[in-house]
């Protein structure tokens, strides 16, 4: 198996198409080819290729020692990892699962994120964290949840969530180079549902830029991941009934691109906040809490957040219980009712 | 220092003189049927899987002697704090195989009324405390449950689960310490299968083996061939009677191997060599106990035939059952996250079923993995 | 060194004036006469009495069966007591600081938060987690934290802060009775500055109800633990200038009293929300989404935050790094430049 | 199964045969000066603190012998990633002391920007990793960076402590067993000073000695007497040769005493047996190297007071020009989070400067600890 793609026939030159989980595959790829101070590891990364296969081949061109399996210790991917940053490597840690990474919890907070600051910056830990997060592939409980509100709420860490094959690439490879640590969340429920172009060599996003994911002028729909393909849906369908609405896929929670989401917002006087997580304190907070601290002025209505509910995450009811199209038009309608 | 592999049947079945723990033979077929059931049931639930019935299932092919006869050495009044490959002792525990089933299904007649992903059992009635994915939490938890007994003054024992894997995690280093220093009434039972997921033990310790990390506690450290049912009941036995004493935690090692691949999501042929696989499949816990009845005139085709096709038809019946039952209703969804609904989640409730009256909301999803 | 304050000539019958931290010793010291399954333990929670000496006393009234020392690992100390929680006590834990709980991150999250949901509710976990949290005091990068956010974030939990003695009484009474997993957190900065008259026998203040610290009428200030009396001298120094400030103290962030909060914005069209955690995606953020999505339409001037800033927490700085009475003036101020 | 505990030095001085390191004359002077400077050094500090002029000071009395030992074995180009009780090793880095005390005062000439409690050093120039409050994460650390070297192909071997409560953390588990398992050039040193905080370390574990821990990854593991500099050297040595060859990590743990309290916050005599410590203060490695140094007429009075003399004016000297120095300016506060700073953090800092313009911002706040 390769992660080049079988499409590439219909592509444009210089482009192939793949899935989102192909292009990550790649970013890593290209990047371990350009930098040998690159080396990723995790549970499963090495001859298996990781659970979702997004490490697959990079054992067998990389050999062990830059692509390796680790002992069973979410702790000990990043607390490594860390030292590695530390001491000049750029690290990849893969956590398999999101939901997994709470032992590590200790090493991401007060250790990644804090190295340059309380060194005063004289010593600095580049790393990424790759991890699949989010529901929709029926993973219950402890295989979709959405965590990304703890991490975007710790100063020292980038917070970056990629929604198609072309930004996955862009983005992980700007993560890579970035010299801060970076958390690089991938929703799962895209890895092979997402497809698209993705330029086959060269290809950086910056991390802190927002993409207008469609226009429009009566609303605007704030989401990332996962959530930007059911807000197009739903885009698509508020179109249908006449009304325009704007998606804008973040891209980068941390830093946020701020400006183009005000300027969204104060163009449609309309905003929905959509994301998977619990809606309590979720990201989705945050941007409402922007846009009523900066722009209320401009709102023609309430801000709504279209969320996950506030409990853990179900199995049997996981279609309820995450956001879908119907339920984001239901948000857009609210933000019209006054 | 290197620790012994105690085991007491031979590979043909025959036990050592002066080690056979000479159980009644009405247990021993008891063990015997436990064990046919226990991979009966992990077969089935492998096809419904593959059916594309249920979501997911794991098995324990192999292993159904290292679970087993370590449970077998509680009283029904102990508690479990498992991992997810110890199906056997549900069995053991007379869970009725329809709940196990609903499980699966994640419906109605799911005691976890469907918040798990298959083989996350809950069964209160068993005293079979709820299992977590996360790998390694239920060591510390176990740990606390003991030091809770000794605070109220019972003599419960408890007994908790990990791989090969599960001794790398944090809690498998706070679990045994805090067990340890408390002196609490916990047998720790590591399930040492060669590989987790595709990370073979080799690679996940460099220790000379993992009943030598109890060292590290001041706690005895056993080693046992874990596909020996009589062995690994022997050796925890001792260890249950000891807790029970108030001589404190035992960390037990039983050496065996996970005959299937990790779960239906995983193919071992990817990463694991057939020589391996092929040489433990020769070791079978099931044919090694076999060959023990049969020394012992306790085994005849007629009690083969019973045993596995009771279990069969005992679990074809509770799938039809559990199959026809319906998922829990979405409201059920707002349900235990506290004892009683905050005015939030009433509120989230009520707006889902404002939404779910207008029809649509629920859009279909993905399976596992994808 | 008695928990029961000095100054009880002072105080009426029935109630002695005790500091918060006496307060917190004595709920502890109730509900463990009151129930023999009441236990607590910690890093030197025993002979010590604790750090700050919220245990002082325990370990001679009740023993060290019941309230006991352990070994250095917050993993531990929660772990076992999620397994003592599932198995009938009551068990108190406590973390010397909360900046040092993330070792048992995992266990909160994923497990006491969780096992009531996860079981069906055939299992349960009534535990309170107790620790000092925020800055004031000079402790530093790490002994100064306010990290209440990703509590409230997490379903399964509830998150209780109290400001004054007799709160922290009564809800430390109310989140051991409680049946579900409590963080309780407390304001070290007031341990010994909040000082005042607490009942001294059965004392219980209902977890999920707001108070309301002062009345007013032209803009409402939402806050908790330690900004409350930061929000109170702000609002004496607005009424001298002429504004009537409402504050209200929150005391439970999960579940939040919405209906006080959003009675006091209806009533005075303005609101403010101070926080000393790191501003984005802290529980402040919940707070404006939550007015700007039930309210939006009363208000008269943007939602404004007053936050800590997007930093670690620093040492020196630290005067200039957690909201004062000026900034929260500021902040007040701007809600009416419109 | 009980590991010796290593000394060379009896309690009067005298080396064991055959065990003396026989380090040169210059060299052991040095280590002397160094153990004499560092005492002195930690005594300036709590007298400051205790005057109110810094905020926060730990001792690392009676532990000289244990950091300094350890870290004079290695090269100059060798690591540490540090816990908080080994300030000597700045000392022996040549970190010059005024930089030391700016760190107490947290001021502008603090190489950490005043952002950490005293005591909590980062100097890049001596390969001394940022110190972290939080117990026992630069274990993992230190693995990581030693996997980094082997990947990188250079011999660099790294150094960490910690202390007997660390030994309970999460970090411990992991950080040993994954430089064992990848042979990472790590030296571990477990400072045993029998105390976290008020915990005794009879109660931090059961285990025989924290050196056996060594058996739980299959690494060795090593006792030695704390408050024996030559021992802890020639054990340490013997580690990070060991080590530099590739034959992976080690663990060690020097056995000494916490004479201080725990820190300056911290009152010892709450919880602790005034004969154990007097005990121990009997057993100080400054007078035991002292009598060495005596028996093979490397000190006299003159060089006594050469050393305490020399360090008290270094100190009062740096002390000074420290507390001279300003606090960092408030624009600081919002630097180095990132390597550059996010519009969010632009304008937030703008917004201080805006209030600060207006005047009042930035009240009086109390003290550590309350
Ligand atoms: C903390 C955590 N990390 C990763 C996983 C994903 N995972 C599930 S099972 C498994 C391997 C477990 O191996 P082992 O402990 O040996 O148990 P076995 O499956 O062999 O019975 C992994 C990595 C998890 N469940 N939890
Ligand atoms: C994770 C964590 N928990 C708690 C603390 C608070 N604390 C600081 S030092 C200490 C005791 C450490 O003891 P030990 O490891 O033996 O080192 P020593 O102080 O004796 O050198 C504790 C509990 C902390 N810093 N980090
Ligand atoms: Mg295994
Ligand atoms: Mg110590």
């Amino acid at each position: 198996m390769t992660a080049t793609g079988t499409k590439s026939a219909a592509a444009k030159a210089g482009t192939k198409v793949m899935t989102l989980l192909e292009a990550i595959t790649d970013a890593m790829r290209t990047e371990m080819r350009n930098d040998d101070r690159v080396v990723v590891f995790g549970e499963d990364v090495g001859k298996k290729g990781g659970v979702f296969g997004a490490t697959m081949g990079l054992f067998d061109e990389f050999g062990e020692k830059r692509c390796f399996d680790t002992p069973l210790s979410e702790c000990g991917i990043v607390g490594t990892a860390v030292g590695m940053a530390v001491y000049g490597l750029r690290p990849i840690a893969e956590i398999q699962f999101l939901d997994f990474i709470y032992p590590a919890f200790d090493q991401i907070v007060s250790e990644a994120a804090k190295m340059r600051y309380r060194s005063g910056g004289e010593y600095t830990c580049p790393l990424v964290i790759r991890s699949p997060y989010g529901g929709g592939i029926r993973g219950g409980h402890y295989h979709s949840q959405s965590s990304e509100a703890y991490f975007c709420h710790t100063p020292g860490l980038k917070v970056v969530i990629p929604s198609t094959p072309a930004d996955a690439k862009g983005l992980l490879v700007a993560s890579i180079r970035d010299e801060d640590p970076v958390m690089f969340l991938e929703p799962k429920a895209l890895y092979r549902h997402a497809k698209g172009e993705v330029p086959t060599g060269e290809h950086v996003v910056p991390i802190g830029k927002a993409r207008i994911a469609r226009e429009g002028t009566d609303v605007t729909v704030l989401c990332y991941g996962a959530m930007v393909p059911v807000c197009e849906q739903a885009a698509q369908a508020a179109a249908e009934q006449g009304r325009s609405v704007e998606v804008i896929d973040l891209r980068t929670l941390v830093p946020l691109d701020e400006a183009a989401v005000i300027a969204s917002v104060k163009k449609t006087g309309r905003c929905v906040v959509v994301y998977e997580a619990p809606k309590t304190c979720g990201y989705g907070a945050e941007l409402s809490a922007i846009v009523a601290e900066k722009c209320i002025e401009y709102l023609e209505g309430p801000i709504v957040r279209v969320a996950g509910f506030d409990t853990p995450f179900p199995y049997t009811l996981e279609h309820l219980y995450m956001p879908d199209q119907k339920r984001v038009l239901a948000g857009i309608d609210k933000t019209f009712a006054w | 220092m290197s620790l012994e592999l105690l085991s007491i049947l031979d590979q043909d079945g025959k036990a050592q003189k002066g080690k056979d723990p000479n159980l009644p033979p009405k247990e021993l077929q008891k063990l015997y049927r436990l064990m046919v059931a226990t991979r009966a049931l992990d077969d089935r639930g492998l096809a419904l899987q593959r059916q594309g019935r249920i979501g997911f299932y794991l098995q324990s092919t192999g292993q159904e002697a290292s679970h087993l006869g370590a449970a077998y050495a509680l009283k029904d009044s102990d508690w479990l704090f498992p991992a997810y490959r110890q199906p056997g002792i549900l069995l053991l525990r007379s869970v009725p195989i329809e709940q196990i089933v609903c499980e699966w299904f994640g419906n109605e007649g799911d005691t976890s009324k469907g918040r798990q992903m298959p083989v996350h059992y809950s069964f209160r009635q068993a005293n079979f405390v709820s299992i977590s994915s996360p790998i390694g939490t239920q060591l510390t938890q176990a740990a606390g449950a003991g030091m809770a007994a000794r605070i109220r003054g019972d003599d419960t024992v408890f007994m908790t689960f990990c791989g090969d894997g599960g001794t790398s995690s944090n809690d498998f280093h706070t679990g045994l310490n805090f067990a340890a220093v408390y002196k609490a009434p916990v047998v720790f039972v590591c399930e040492n299968n060669g590989w987790a997921i595709s990370v073979p033990s080799s690679k996940q310790t460099v220790s000379e083996s993992m009943a030598i990390k109890a060292e590290a506690y001041g706690m005895p450290g056993v080693r046992v061939d874990g596909n020996d049912v009589l062995a690994v009941y022997r050796v925890c036995k001792e260890a249950v009677d000891r807790a029970r004493k108030g001589e404190g935690p035992t960390l037990v090692e039983t050496v065996t191997y996970r005959i299937a691949s990790h779960s239906s999501s995983d193919d071992a042929a990817r990463y694991r060599d057939a020589k391996e696989f092929e040489a433990w499949k020769k070791k079978d816990p099931i044919a090694r106990f076999q060959q023990y009845l049969k020394h012992k005139k306790l085994w005849t085709e007629a009690f083969e035939q019973e045993c596995l096709e009771g279990a069969k038809a005992d679990i074809a019946a509770a799938v039809k059952a559990a199959e026809a039952r319906p998922n829990p209703g979405p409201e059920t969804m707002f349900d235990d996250v506290y004892m009683n609904p905050t005015p939030q989640l009433k509120e989230q409730r009520q707006e889902l079923h404002e939404l779910m009256q207008k029809g649509g909301v629920g859009a279909d999803v993905g399976h596992f993995p994808l």
